[in-house]
């Protein structure tokens, strides 16, 4: 029904087959965007957000997505910039998912805000001394990058390729992909950082607040580099995934394997510094303001030492030597494992940094805040993965995402076609 | 010509042994700036009350037990130096507030506000509140509002000005009749209602006024930390988290040295330091 | 011509080309964002010209001056009145909120009568009709006594007002709520003779010894309390609180003596004995007292320090220290009333505590008590009676309290008729179950009520009251304040909803009722009756705002008479079996009489007090077994049950339990109405022989996870 | 090649692409795309431009004509009628009772305007439901004292002439906004010759900078 | 964002925020507008198709 539109000799599933899923997974979609338009229509009382937690669950996806969609510029970075040639093979795929990420970024910022009409003001009249001010700019400019980016695979579907100034316009931007891609990354490392200054900043806070470089609090080099780090690991689990999903093998193990090398080390000398910057915080900023480090992480009923042994160790340590170590990387379970582990501990660092903050007591009379999401805030967090979704379903169905995927399955197709 | 003049930096000392916890204030301030409220307010985490007063105890138990309560208004916080950085105003990102150097006082406009809440995971005190709910009044009561603080619509922060309106006012009296303020002449409405008399406004910049008499703060930073400047010399009073550098113009005073050490966060032993080193720096005065 | 898929494009492109290039994207953007700064549905408050104007607040017996903004004659804020000499520009929240009070939902808005179980909106002229019509037959019948009042304050025109229709109508049934006021009057009835008031000078004393008095939580007069006790800080001067639990009275007292809940009276007594025994104070010069060595020899026999110990469970060492400091005070004074004082109250305790002022010399003391006459400032013409008022007002009470009156009329009935003014009983008194059964026996419940309260919901006909900021009346201090003050309280706005004075209601009622009654009322309105009646003080008091009558202490030392102490009158005991002792707790926060809180007063309240639609009861955690803080329990007592949530309090007496007074109102308003349970509920009222007041200070309860 | 010209036959494909590849022989198809495009292009761009900044603003009529000028004229000045009050803040437009202190019951004049006035407004004891075409909004807070009292400015620096006008103009009101015209200006672009041509905050801004070297802070003019 | 803007101010701030931002923005504008104008120009001149 849809052949014409799939790629030249790609095998895909029946159009029926694709729709049932797609309806299956716009259900879910449409529940999120229900949600979304309660927060908006009568205002934000629809979460159980509170003067407290002014910041609250889809802020922490906010940045979780914006983190693990940093595979997107990194990969980018590498390919484009450092000329990783290799990586050509999970670029497109890298830039989906970071369209997506962002996309969603974007779309969970326009919800949270209690005015949305009046969202652009953070343009118009920005405070350039605000971290958020920074975020906002470099997020939207980043995402144009990402759009820019992704064009050219949208081009390069089977019809719209036809059209000559398609064609061409595909083909000049990949020309120029450079420069796109080194904007990319110049946005990325500014937002990714300030997403990380933004806590780093608060000198209220003690728990969020970190010293650092001129303006700079070392969160925002962590976030930066974390992204760079846990990225990737995302990038390569989504693949995973779809490759579960599809049965098909989509891309080569060297492709793969290297970019698990990098990620490996990129986690490692980040989980390094982590920790450094985890020991200065807890023997030198904390008590300058009058804190032992277990003042967070006592006398609540959730946030103990587990969730920092867990973001620094389990989820940061471990991926990390995994992934350096040639053996473990190459073993398909053990790279499974860690880039899943990789994934929860930069998410986990994001909650962290977004959710824990604001439960810590600051005044020697407060007490600590929890707080339980309400389904209106769960069902527009679970909104972009179900849009995800879609997205990278129609992405793989229709567009030539993976360059290797016809060369890695053409001993699987004539096997079927025996 | 007005601009000219010194600065003023408008501030509070709030006696905390005379504070009975009555609540007047905080219902002045209600009354005073249109705060609105709604059916169930008995969950304080969303319960719009710019000077709110915590209770606090001294932990034992009775007859020992003691109570404090600690009247919290915005706390005006000049920042780290007295810059004007303060935590919340430096994370705005579309200067819906601003630190009026004139007068020290922190602003909020509900209209520029597009409601982030960055400002309120940035301020320690939870002196921002945002509006969860559009405001509503039962039938007929809008008529008690007052036009000189402009009602909040749902989806923006709001917060204690200091009764700024309160200066506005005075301040076109003194023009027409071409003179400077008075001191009483710009009081906050907790101030004047306070049947306690717990509370004194006033500029702090001002030898003449009360407040700068009792807070007597200090000019120099304080050589312990200098992060934080305008340290009172008077050792009875003392600033809600001092130690973090906000710089507060909310000046509190006990006589009770467990009240005095609830305001501020110490490690063990820190305290015996800091407790004796309010006259440390008064060889400056 | 073919209109293909390109055309289409073309057309789109071609809109969207000339839409951007116009200024309708920058203008809409700027304008619905603008559209946000202005929605119509938020408020915007009419500027205008801002002018003050001054009254007198009357929610509760405070009597404080207040100054009320006004934006173009419109009240936007209510504040203290600087130099009024009760309140000195201080102000409580309550009184604050007053605007408030004006718009609450629970207005009620016309003239009400009752068709079987609904209201029904009559005019003013029905309304009145009505009423004369139902009181002529009562009249008729030769049972004019079978009329009664209720009325909460009982001082000032419009308690004479009443009064006089109650006397010209023929019937001796005028009931006044427990007050602080009324309770201090029967005391000086006991002890010191009819008609008079105590006032306690607290700004002038050195030495505050505080029987559970919560004197900055709104007994007496609340402000004037209050800022005597920042006074007492400055000066340096000593208040000791008797209390079972912190409140915040004790919290700044300089010392507590823990009791245990009750025994106040009986501490009262001991340090008596202390006194006549170690202060070596002759009863020889108590001069003219009655009944002097009776009194002196029971106290010293029954209540020796050790006694004491074992009843109170203060030490007996502690005891005599005490009596030995507050004699030698410069100026001490002892302060009865547990709470705000007016409910739960005992005489046995007040006359105790009235009685250590007597013996240490403290009657009409500066820095003491002072025994003063009635605010006589009031000149009603003589009252016109025909015979039927004659023999009817002759006739005895059919009670000696409000308390005993339900009690009457629940078991045997007994008035045709009532009237409510300024008082919520079935709200109010403990058991307000009986209180309704009670009402339920009365054929025509006639209210005078601002709101739809508790109360005026049984009622069968409502002649709505324009509420203090709507009206003229003059204001008398009293309770406790150690001066007399009579204040002019001024509509500030004219009534807001289809109300009247409720003087002009009675004037208009005893003129629709004829004959002899109207000839009592012969007044235009209420207004020209309060300049006639209050001439002697009406200049100062119309141009002034106040009259300060007196507020020096009365010359000479009363007579004391010790015979109901003598007597031996026991304590009341504690009603039902349980762990715990429940005690109503009050809260400055909250309105505990008749008159509810505001919305802003509730939204102040804590979350240790309301948690949702949650009494939140304190408990001492050494004494919570295996309650938690924030559980939510099954409270028993021996009047009923209720579900409360379970507050960890340090302050209390372990054993002890405190629950807020002034919530589980049940009227049609959601920001006050509905929250948590009416502490009167699970009390049952435990009438003292002699006084007939209910001297209920708690009840034994069992506490249960649910 | 030929795939470009099978597309060019088959139609679909993208405008501006077919634009520059104008071969004669599907002129007409495109011919069309152009002239839709064209058309639709001037029709969206002059309503943006002619009919929109209309359909923005409804016009209303004063309660009734007021002549300034004659007022003026009879009084002197603009602080008669819009006068200081003696706590600093600023009167606005006079009310009834103001009026009433020249006016009497009878009317003034032979006008209609004088008839309505006495009519519907002196007899029925109303207020003059004037529109105001100086009306800021709710979160303003300008003291008319400390620029007409302390600063000296003139009352045209803001209002222009309108105290010379002998006849109301129509009220213009943004249906979105429910601002005053006169708040925005004229000028769609909000572009302005006149000091007094826009009062918008830029421009108080703007002056503020001028005079005092700073824009001031927010709390200065806002509530 | 831009001069004409209420918070606009020439100053140090504004210079390294807003010069870096309109630098990325002018760098992606001129991208774009390149590769655009190149593809109709690589389409009139018959150039497309053949390179891959």
């Amino acid at each position: 029904m849809d052949d014409a539109l799939i790629p030249e000799g790609a095998k895909r599933c029946g159009f029926p087959t694709f729709m049932i899923g797609i309806v299956i997974v716009g259900a879910v979609l449409l529940w999120g965007v229900y949600a979304m338009f309660l927060c908006w229509f009568k205002g934000l009382n629809q979460t159980n957000m509170n003067d407290y937690y002014g910041f609250a669950l889809w802020i922490w996806a906010d940045l979780a997505v914006i983190a693990v969609g940093g595979g997107a510029f990194f990969t980018g970075l590498l390919k484009y910039i450092f000329k990783v040639d290799e990586l050509k093979n999970i670029i497109n795929f890298a830039v989906i998912i970071g369209f997506i990420c962002y996309s969603s970024a974007l779309l969970i910022l326009a919800i949270d805000i209690g005015q949305p009409l009046r969202g652009w003001f953070i343009f118009w009249h920005a405070n350039v001394h605000s971290m958020l001010t920074e975020v906002a700019f470099c997020l939207s400019c980043y995402f144009a990058v990402l759009t820019i980016e992704f064009i050219p695979n949208i081009l390069e579907n089977r019809q719209a390729n036809k059209v000559p100034f398609f064609h061409h316009l595909a083909h000049n931007m990949h020309g120029v992909m450079a420069v796109f891609a080194a904007t990319g990354a110049f946005l990325s490392f500014f937002h990714q950082g300030s997403l990380g200054g933004v806590a780093g900043v608060m000198f209220g806070r003690p728990f969020a607040y970190r010293e650092g470089l001129l303006i700079w609090p070392w969160t925002f080099f962590l976030f930066t580099w974390s992204a760079a780090a846990f990225g990737p690991c995302f990038t390569l689990l989504v693949t995973k995934i779809t490759e579960i999903i599809t049965g098909k093998k989509l891309v080569g193990d060297k492709t793969v394997h290297l970019l698990a090398k990098i990620s490996g080390w990129m986690i490692t000398t980040y989980i390094i510094a982590k920790i450094i910057d985890t020991i200065y915080w807890a023997w030198v900023t904390v008590p300058s303001m009058g804190f032992k480090l277990s003042h967070f992480y006592s006398n609540n009923g959730f946030y103990g030492y587990w969730i920092l042994i867990t973001e620094v160790i389990l989820c940061g340590v471990v991926p990390g030597l995994l992934l350096i170590n040639k053996s473990t990387r190459e073993n398909p379970a053990t790279r499974t494992i860690a880039i899943i582990l990789g994934v929860i501990g930069v998410c986990l660092n994001r909650w962290v940094m977004v959710l824990q903050i604001m439960a810590v007591p600051v005044m020697s009379f407060d007490t600590w805040a929890l707080y339980i999401p309400s389904w209106q805030e769960v069902a527009t967090t679970i909104l972009p993965v179900a849009y995800g979704i879609i997205l990278i379903a129609v992405a793989y169905r229709y567009l030539p995402v993976f360059p290797q995927e016809l060369e890695l399955n053409k001993s699987a197709d004539a096997a079927a076609q025996n | 010509m007005i601009e000219n003049k010194k600065a003023h930096k408008f501030g509070m000392v709030i006696d905390l042994d005379k504070c009975t916890g009555c609540g007047a204030c905080m219902v002045s301030c209600m009354a005073e700036n249109n705060v609105p409220f709604k059916e169930d307010e008995s969950n304080k985490k969303d319960s719009i009350t710019w000077m709110r007063v915590y209770r606090l105890t001294n932990g034992k138990s009775f007859p020992e037990t003691q109570i404090a309560y600690i009247p919290r208004p915005c706390q005006h916080c000049g920042g780290i130096g007295d810059h004007g950085h303060s935590p919340c105003v430096s994370v705005c990102p579309a200067t819906a507030t601003d630190y009026g150097y004139d007068t020290g006082i922190v602003s909020q406009i509900y209209t520029r506000c597009f409601g982030c809440r960055y400002c309120m995971g940035a301020c320690p005190y939870h002196a921002r509140y945002f509006n969860w709910w559009d405001p509503k009044w039962p039938e007929g009561m809008e008529n008690y509002l007052s036009p000189n603080v402009s009602p909040r619509m749902r989806g923006v922060v709001e917060k204690c000005s200091f009764c700024y309106h309160r200066y506005q006012l005075a301040r076109e009296q003194a023009i027409v009749e071409d003179r400077e303020i008075e001191e009483m002449e710009y009081q906050t409405a907790c101030t004047t209602a306070c049947p306690a008399g717990a509370i004194v406004f006033g500029d702090l910049n001002n030898p003449a006024h009360k407040v700068h008499q009792i807070v007597k703060p200090d000019p120099h930073p304080d050589p312990l930390n200098h992060k934080v400047v305008g340290k009172s010399r008077n050792p009875k009073v003392f600033r809600l988290l001092e130690r973090l550098g906000t710089n507060t113009k909310v000046y509190y005073m006990s006589d009770r040295e467990w009240v005095r050490k609830a305001g501020d966060n110490y490690l063990k032993g820190e305290w015996e330091n800091v407790k004796t080193h309010h006259g440390a720096s008064s060889s400056h005065g | 011509m073919k209109i293909d898929r390109r055309s289409f494009l073309g057309l789109g492109l071609g809109a969207a080309a000339g839409i951007a290039l116009s200024p309708v994207g920058v203008k809409l953007t700027d304008d619905s964002s603008i559209w946000t700064q202005n929605w119509p549905w938020t408020p915007v408050p009419e500027d205008g010209e801002i002018t003050y104007d001054r009254s007198v607040c009357s929610l509760c017996p405070g009597a404080c001056g207040i100054s009320v903004r006004k934006i173009n004659g419109r009240p936007v804020k209510i504040e203290g009145l600087d130099d009024y000499p009760i309140n000195n520009g201080g102000a409580c929240l309550h009184g604050i909120s007053g605007l408030q009070y004006l718009y609450d939902p629970a207005r009620i808005k016309t003239p009400l009568k009752k068709t079987g179980n609904k209201f029904e909106k009559i005019s003013w002229d029905e309304a009145i009709a009505l009423v004369a019509q139902t009181l002529g037959k009562i009249r008729e019948s030769g049972t004019p006594e079978s009329l009664g009042l209720i009325t909460g304050a009982d001082s000032g025109s419009m308690a004479q007002l009443f009064a006089r229709f109650m006397d010209a109508f023929g019937s001796p049934n005028t009931y006044t709520m427990p007050s602080l006021e009324s309770n201090l009057a029967l005391t000086a009835a006991a002890l010191h003779g009819a008609d008079r008031r105590l006032g306690f000078d607290l700004d002038h004393s050195d030495f505050i010894l505080s029987f559970g008095a919560a004197l900055i939580e709104g007994w007496g007069a609340p402000v004037a309390c209050i800022q005597a006790n920042a006074s007492r800080c400055e000066r340096k001067a000593k208040l000791v609180q008797v209390d079972y639990r912190l409140s915040n009275t004790a919290n700044t007292a300089d010392k507590i003596i823990a009791v245990k809940p009750g025994t106040e009276a009986d501490l009262a007594l001991g340090l008596c004995a202390v006194l006549l025994t170690k202060a070596q104070i002759s009863t020889g010069r108590l001069f003219g007292d009655v009944n002097k060595f009776a009194f002196a020899t029971m106290v010293v026999k029954e209540y020796t320090p050790a006694k004491v110990e074992a009843i109170t469970g203060v030490k007996a060492a502690d005891i005599e220290a005490l009596a030995m400091e507050f004699i030698k005070a410069k100026a001490p004074v002892a302060v009865p009333g547990k709470g705000r004082g007016d409910v739960g109250q005992s005489l046995r305790e007040f006359a105790a505590v009235q009685t250590l002022n007597a013996l240490a010399g403290r009657l009409n003391k500066e820095g003491g008590v002072f025994v003063m006459g009635p605010a006589d400032y009031l000149n009603f013409p003589e009252n016109v009676m025909d015979e039927v008022a004659e023999k009817g007002a002759g006739k005895d009470q059919l009670a000696g309290s409000v308390n005993e009156l339900v009690d009457t009329l629940e078991k045997n009935g007994g008035l045709s008729a009532l009237f409510i003014y300024n008082a919520n009983p079935c709200y109010v008194l403990s058991n307000p179950e009986k209180v309704k059964a009670a009402m339920d026996k009365v054929g025509f419940k006639v209210s005078f009520s601002s709101f739809m309260d508790e109360t005026a919901l049984r009622s069968d006909v409502i002649l709505p009251a324009s509420i203090f900021l709507e009206r003229l009346e003059d204001v008398v201090s009293g309770a406790g304040l150690a001066k007399t003050v009579v204040g002019l309280c001024r509509p500030m706005v004219k009534p807001v909803f289809d109300t009247k004075h409720p003087g002009d209601a009675l004037i208009l009622l005893a003129q629709a009722m004829g004959h002899s009654i109207a000839q009592s009322f012969a007044w235009e309105s209420y207004d020209s009756c309060l300049g006639e009646v209050a001439e002697k003080i009406w200049e100062n008091l119309s141009g002034d705002g106040y009259v300060v009558i007196d507020d020096r202490p009365p010359a000479g030392t009363p007579a004391t008479d010790f015979s109901f102490l003598a007597s031996g009158p026991k304590a009341a005991e504690v009603m039902g079996e349980g762990d715990y002792t429940l005690v109503p707790v009050d809260k400055m926060r909250l309105a505990g009489g008749s008159m509810a809180s505001s919305p802003f007063a509730v939204k102040t309240v804590s979350d240790k007090v309301i948690s949702g639609k949650y009494s939140v009861v304190e408990i001492n955690p050494a004494t919570a077994g295996a309650l938690k803080d924030g559980d939510v329990a099954v409270l028993k007592t021996a009047m009923g049950t209720a579900k409360v949530k379970i507050g960890f309090n340090e302050g209390i007496m372990p054993g002890v339990i405190g629950m807020p007074r002034g919530l589980g109102h049940a009227f049609n308003n959601p920001y006050v109405a509905g929250k948590g349970v009416n502490v009167n509920d699970l009390i049952g009222p435990v009438i003292e022989p002699g006084s007939g007041l209910d001297a209920a200070f708690g009840v034994k309860a069992t506490l249960s996870k649910a | 090649m030929s795939e470009i010209e099978n597309n060019a036959n088959d139609g679909p494909g993208d405008g501006a692409h077919q634009c520059t590849n104008n071969g004669p022989k599907d002129d007409k198809g495109l011919g069309l795309g152009v002239v839709f495009f064209m058309g639709a292009f001037l029709i969206c761009f002059l309503s943006g431009w002619l009919l929109f900044p209309k359909l923005l603003y409804s016009k209303k009529e004063q309660p009734f004509n007021f002549d300034h000028n004659l007022h003026a004229e009879e009084t002197g000045d603009c602080e008669t009628c819009h006068f200081l009050r003696e706590d600093g803040t600023f009167s606005g437009i006079p009310g009834l009772v103001a009026c009433m202190e020249c006016h009497t019951d009878e009317p003034m004049g032979e006008t209609d305007d004088e008839a309505v006035f006495v009519e519907e407004y002196v007899a029925q004891g109303k207020e003059v439901p004037w529109l105001i075409y100086a009306k800021q909004p709710d979160c303003v807070f300008f003291s008319h004292a400390a620029h007409t009292g302390a600063d000296g400015m003139d009352c045209k620096t803001c209002h222009g002439h309108i105290g010379e006008s002998s006849s109301s103009r129509p009220y213009e009101e943004n249906r979105i906004t429910g601002y005053s015209r006169d708040i925005w200006g004229k000028n769609i672009w909000g572009i302005k010759k006149n000091s007094w041509d826009r009062m918008k905050m830029d421009d108080c801004a703007q002056c503020h900078l001028d005079k005092m070297g700073h824009k001031g802070y927010c709390f200065q003019c806002h509530k | 964002m831009f001069p004409f803007c209420f918070e606009w101010a020439w100053d140090i701030g504004h210079a390294i925020f807003f010069g870096g931002f309109w630098y990325a923005i002018s760098i992606l504008g001129a991208g774009m507008t390149y590769c655009v104008l190149k593809a109709a120009y690589d389409t009139v001149n018959d150039k497309g198709g053949s390179h891959h």
